[in-house]
């Protein structure tokens, strides 16, 4: 049977002018290797990204490929990263309802310049902190999800930076803050 | 170049609202073909070809629309091709449907664009139907401080922006959002979204559709009312996020307005361009795309906006339509741009006409601010840029 | 229309096409695009414009055609648009960019995942969605509908279905890229149950991830770099009605219309790539094309070999190429089809020098 | 699920995720009657020169030109022109058990209209079948409003 949201029946006379159809697809995405390895590294608390021999940027997750120099890249590029690091910006969204969404408060969205050899993590929640004191060039560390407790199976080809089954986000560190001319080309 | 030169003969718009309740999705398109072949002058069995472009097709949850709208737009038996560069799409749609008079393939091409948001939710597709979804306006956002934080600019430009663009629109009949009484005040008492954008700083979503009617060079002589030549076209990309990528004046932005400029012989835009109709779907944008195509310096695009340069009686009207803040069907967003430029040269643009132009710039962008199409159009084919 | 400037072909490459691919469409397009590239001898960089084709709903994921600029390195920016259709859509676009003289080369790649999501369930969102979609009804469905209408009418029979399958998937055995290939006993096939009946599982193309590459040059350009081009002397596409009781699902106007204005019949066709995803779905182009017997249909196996949608007619493009380029033939025909039961048609003639 | 990449046999792992929404699609003056009619089990065409186009369209498929509200009742007899037999339904078809899917000619009309015909057995479905339409008790103005069409005399 076709699994149509059921709405009261609209019987009497007035005319119908609106239809409902509820749409819905299951997908199932095969991981590719550079994230499953990525994967396996979260899980013991790593951080790993490929970096590109010729342009030397740090591609985090790993992609498998260079897009500037298209070159394919694998497991010989691959560099551990540092899991401290700089906010060099960030947004508040005050979450707005629609089918699906589970947020209610206002969170924060952070691009983290991580500490060399580098890397930038986009989109991350920084935590421990009330939002209004979250600023460009606050230092951060990671904050790791207890080793038995890190689930990594929902992140996938598409999760990009979205690593919160092991790394919940990342806190202040108290250090004094980064300068903003050491970041300014790395907002995103 | 020695291309056909390319007529747009005819424009059409729905009048845009939050949910065109009265209206089918092929009546939505056909109400803005309709009134593109009557501004024409034609029907539907004048056309060639037709050119759809739309946003992502989650937004209303039907697949490769082109297919069950064919026999809607009078496509049977003709070519009909479906453009998708997320929210530039409105103007590259435009431009693969000129390249078809041009390439002289065609004689007279309708071309639409479209998005029925309300259908399903924009907020949920532009998450991908996912939670937590950052909106548009949630990626932008930090671009926009870094812009504010490097030009220096008083947090009251993108309100001022705001205001400009809602009262043109109280002068477009078409506009989805018509607020008379809006104040610089109300705009910044307003709920903040994300910093630095309040809710009324950023654009509606809505329902609505615009087409137009293209012809070569005969076709654009012949025509009833004064035509809009195009006078060149330009669509440039770049890839969303790597590394050191520049969010604020993005590279792919610049080239593609250089590449315009030059293919059309402007080597002073803010004093060649009559008017412009920029794609500003949150306030900031404006001052950001006026330095992001260098038609102010850096650090100058805030300065046009507070001193009433880019209002409708400056010396460089910006989105005297009301532009995407008033009015934001995404997909058709970047048409209504394109077709609103042509309708200032073609003096058609009725109460938000601004008196004389000549020459007139439109552009649209997409993506992660990097997909951006861009066409120039004047009232002749030859006119002696000042 | 017959050709207006000269485009030739010169470069192209094809994904190995597999059931459910581990690698990402941007890390199986990746080489692709690399291959096709150095096969036309043009530097990434010279390319003049680049044009994409492929369905966001495939891998369900809105945007997903962003992630795929990153298989062509858009950096420093490029020019660049992209169509929600098959890459042979993509390729018409970049053709007619290329009559406007200001560039000569043009890169035109199509792609797609089919395996991430079940195609029973995403393509009915492809039909009317106020009295097809509530039904539900799914390509197999409604191409069923078309073969029963084609028995009925006498212009195929169970057997020749079969035939049509069993040859598809011998020659496929000589393509590297082919998914489905195998020597199969017309009889035996003939034997297996019916899926949606009239229609058995060789009657069905596979579900293919996979993708295809394809480089133009204009006139002068190609002859500098390619021996032998494949010159593209017409290129026409054309859409029929959308509700399948419309029109007459077992003739093609539109692949007839485009056919003749791509001069198809001007002259004999050698080799036929066609996009026949259901087996009774080649007499009917056949008919719309005026082939003959004496045309060699499908020899890459076809999509009854490998069904990469979105790629999967700039595939047929690429082998009819392929044909001239390698294959010393003189004139071939590809084939690309948008929409269920052959809604929309493209034709491309190749002819050699 | 297996598979051999460079010769290391690796555990395919996927991610799974759904994309659900309840559209809410307006309908127009057209579609909305025909919508309302089979509420009220009404099957509507649309007049389109000589012909009466079922499903109704709001324009001409032939040359786009837009058509008059002009409603003709047809069916709810008709007669089968081509059909599939669809022997594993999934959950997006209209019946769960096995149906045909078929082009159904109504009484009046010139087009056919796609439904499910439900006749138990493939035996008993073929080109010329006469089937009447099966209404659902509870109807909100949807295709599915008909549950199926099933062979004339057959309780409907």
């Amino acid at each position: 049977m076709t699994d149509t949201a059921d709405t009261d029946t609209v019987q009497g006379d007035e005319p119908v002018t609106m239809m409902e159809y509820f749409m819905s697809l299951r997908y199932s995405d095969v991981v590719s290797p550079p994230v499953m390895r990525f994967r396996d590294a979260l899980l013991e608390g790593r951080l790993i990204a490929q970096q590109c021999p010729i342009c030397k940027l740090v591609y985090v997750p790993p992609k498998g490929y260079c897009p500037i120099d298209t070159i394919e890249l694998d497991e010989r590029n691959e560099i551990q990263l540092a899991d401290r690091g700089t906010v060099t910006n960030f947004t508040v969204v005050t979450p707005v309802q629609y089918y699906g969404q589970k947020e209610t408060e206002p969170f924060v969205r952070a691009s983290i310049l991580l500490d060399p050899p580098g890397g930038m993590l986009i989109l991350q929640d920084v935590v421990d902190v009330p939002i209004d004191e979250v600023r460009p060039g606050m230092r951060v560390e990671a904050v790791w999800a207890p080793k038995d407790e890190r689930d990594v199976d929902e992140i996938g080809n598409r999760s990009g930076s979205a690593l919160d089954g092991s790394l919940r986000g990342f806190r202040p560190t108290g250090e004094p803050d980064t300068p903003a001319d050491a970041f300014s080309d790395k907002v995103w | 170049m020695s291309h056909e030169p390319c007529a747009i003969v005819g424009f059409g718009q729905t009048k845009h609202k939050k949910r065109r309740d009265d209206l089918s999705l092929p009546g939505l398109v056909r109400e803005a073909a309709e009134r593109a072949l009557d501004d024409a002058n034609m029907t539907w069995t004048d056309i060639e070809a037709v050119v759809i472009g739309k946003a992502p097709d989650p937004f209303e949850g039907v697949m490769m629309p082109e297919l069950s709208l064919a026999d809607a737009l009078g496509a049977v038996g003709k070519p009909m091709m479906r453009v998708h560069t997320a929210g530039s799409v409105g103007g590259s749609t435009s431009i693969v449907a000129s390249s078809l008079i041009m390439a002289r393939r065609h004689k007279r091409v309708l071309t639409v664009a479209y998005e029925k948001q309300s259908e399903g939710n924009a907020q949920w597709g532009l998450a991908g139907g996912r939670s937590g979804g950052m909106g548009a306006g949630g990626i932008f956002a930090p671009w926009m401080q870094s812009y504010i934080r490097a030009s220096g600019a008083p947090e009251h430009i993108g309100w001022k922006v705001a205001v400009k663009d809602r009262l043109n629109a109280t002068k477009n009949p078409y506009a989805h959002l018509q607020l008379p009484d809006i104040t610089i005040e109300k705009v910044r008492e307003s709920p903040m979204l994300w910093a630095p954008i309040h809710f009324l700083e950023s654009c509606p979503s809505s329902d609505g559709a615009a087409a137009m009617v293209l012809t070569d060079e005969e076709g654009g002589r012949a025509a009833s009312k004064p035509p809009a030549w195009v006078l060149g076209t330009a669509m440039r990309s770049e890839l969303g996020s790597f590394p050191g990528r520049d969010t604020v004046r993005p590279q792919a932005g610049v080239e593609c307005a250089h590449m315009l400029y030059d293919a059309v012989g402007i080597t002073n835009p803010r004093e060649q361009i009559d008017v412009a109709e920029l794609y500003v779907p949150f306030s900031w944008y404006e001052p950001m795309w006026l330095e992001g195509h260098d038609i102010a310096g850096p650090g100058e695009g805030w300065k046009m906006v507070d001193s009433g340069e880019t209002e409708l009686t400056g010396s460089f009207p910006v989105n005297p339509s009301g532009g995407v803040l008033s009015s934001n069907p995404i997909g058709a967003s970047g048409m209504l741009r394109f077709g609103e430029a042509a309708q200032q040269v073609r003096g058609e643009a009725g109460e938000h006409q601004v008196p004389g132009a000549k020459v007139a710039l439109a552009q649209a962008y997409g993506g992660a601010a990097q997909y951006f199409a861009m066409w120039i159009v004047s009232s002749e084919l030859h006119p002696s840029l000042s | 229309m017959a050709a207006l400037k000269d485009v030739a072909i010169i470069g192209y490459a094809q994904a190995r096409n597999e059931r459910r691919a581990q690698a990402t469409e941007v890390q199986f397009l990746f080489p692709v695009i690399n291959e096709a590239l150095e096969m036309s001898k043009i530097p990434r960089r010279e390319i003049g414009f680049t044009c994409a084709g492929s369905c966001d709903y495939l891998s369900g994921q809105t945007f997903a055609f962003v992630m795929n600029l990153e298989a062509v390195g858009a950096w420093p920016p490029i020019s660049e648009s992209h169509v929600e259709m098959d890459g042979a859509w993509a390729l018409y676009e970049a053709w007619v960019r290329l009559q406007h003289e200001d560039i000569d080369t043009a890169l035109v790649f199509g792609s797609g995942k089919s395996s991430p999501g079940p195609p029973a369930e995403i393509f009915p969102l492809q039909m009317d969605p106020y009295t097809l979609t509530p039904l539900g009804l799914d390509p197999v469905s409604i191409a069923a509908i078309q073969g029963r209408a084609l028995l009925d009418a006498g212009k195929v029979t169970e057997r020749q279905m079969a035939e049509i399958a069993a040859r598809s998937r011998r020659d496929a055995m000589k393509n590297p890229y082919a998914q489905v290939t195998g020597d199969f006993d017309v009889d035996e096939l003939l034997a297996q149950p019916y899926i949606a009946a009239p229609l058995r599982m060789h009657d069905i193309p596979p579900i293919s991830d996979g993708a295809c590459a394809v480089v133009l040059a204009t006139a002068e350009k190609a002859r500098e770099v390619c021996e032998r081009p494949a010159w593209i002397r017409g290129i026409d596409h054309r859409i029929e009605a959308h509700q399948p009781g419309m029109r007459d699902l077992t003739t093609s106007v539109s692949t007839r219309l485009a056919g003749d204005a791509a001069g198809a019949r001007s002259a004999p066709i050698e080799v036929a790539e066609l996009s026949a995803t259901f087996t009774h779905q080649e007499p009917i182009l056949c008919e719309a094309l005026g082939l003959g017997d004496d045309v060699a249909i499908n020899p890459s196996g076809g999509a009854l070999a490998a069904n990469p949608v979105m790629a999967v007619g700039l595939a047929r493009i690429a082998e009819a190429a392929k044909q001239i380029v390698e294959g010393g033939h003189g004139r071939t025909v590809g084939h690309a089809t948008s929409g269920m039961c052959l809604q929309q048609n493209l034709v491309c003639v190749l002819e050699s020098d | 699920m297996q598979c051999v990449l460079l010769g290391v046999v690796t555990e395919l792992r996927a991610t799974t995720h759904t994309i659900e929404f309840p559209y809410t699609r307006t309908l127009g003056p057209v579609i909305g009657p025909f919508l309302t009619g089979l509420r009220d089990r009404r099957i509507l065409g649309i007049r389109a020169g000589d012909r009466v186009l079922v499903p109704p369209l709001e324009y001409d498929p032939e040359n786009g030109n837009s058509l008059e509200p002009d409603f003709v009742e047809v069916g709810p007899a008709g007669t089968v022109t081509s059909w599939a037999w669809i022997s594993k339904p999934t959950r997006k078809h209209p019946l769960d058990r096995p149906f045909a899917f078929a082009l159904i000619k109504l009484d009046g009309a010139d087009t056919a209209l796609v439904h499910a015909v439900d006749t138990g057995s493939m035996d008993a479905v073929h080109t010329g079948l006469r089937v009447t339409a099966r209404w659902r008790d509870e109807r909100k103005g949807r295709i599915d409003d008909i549950e199926c069409f099933v062979p004339e005399g057959d309780g409907t």
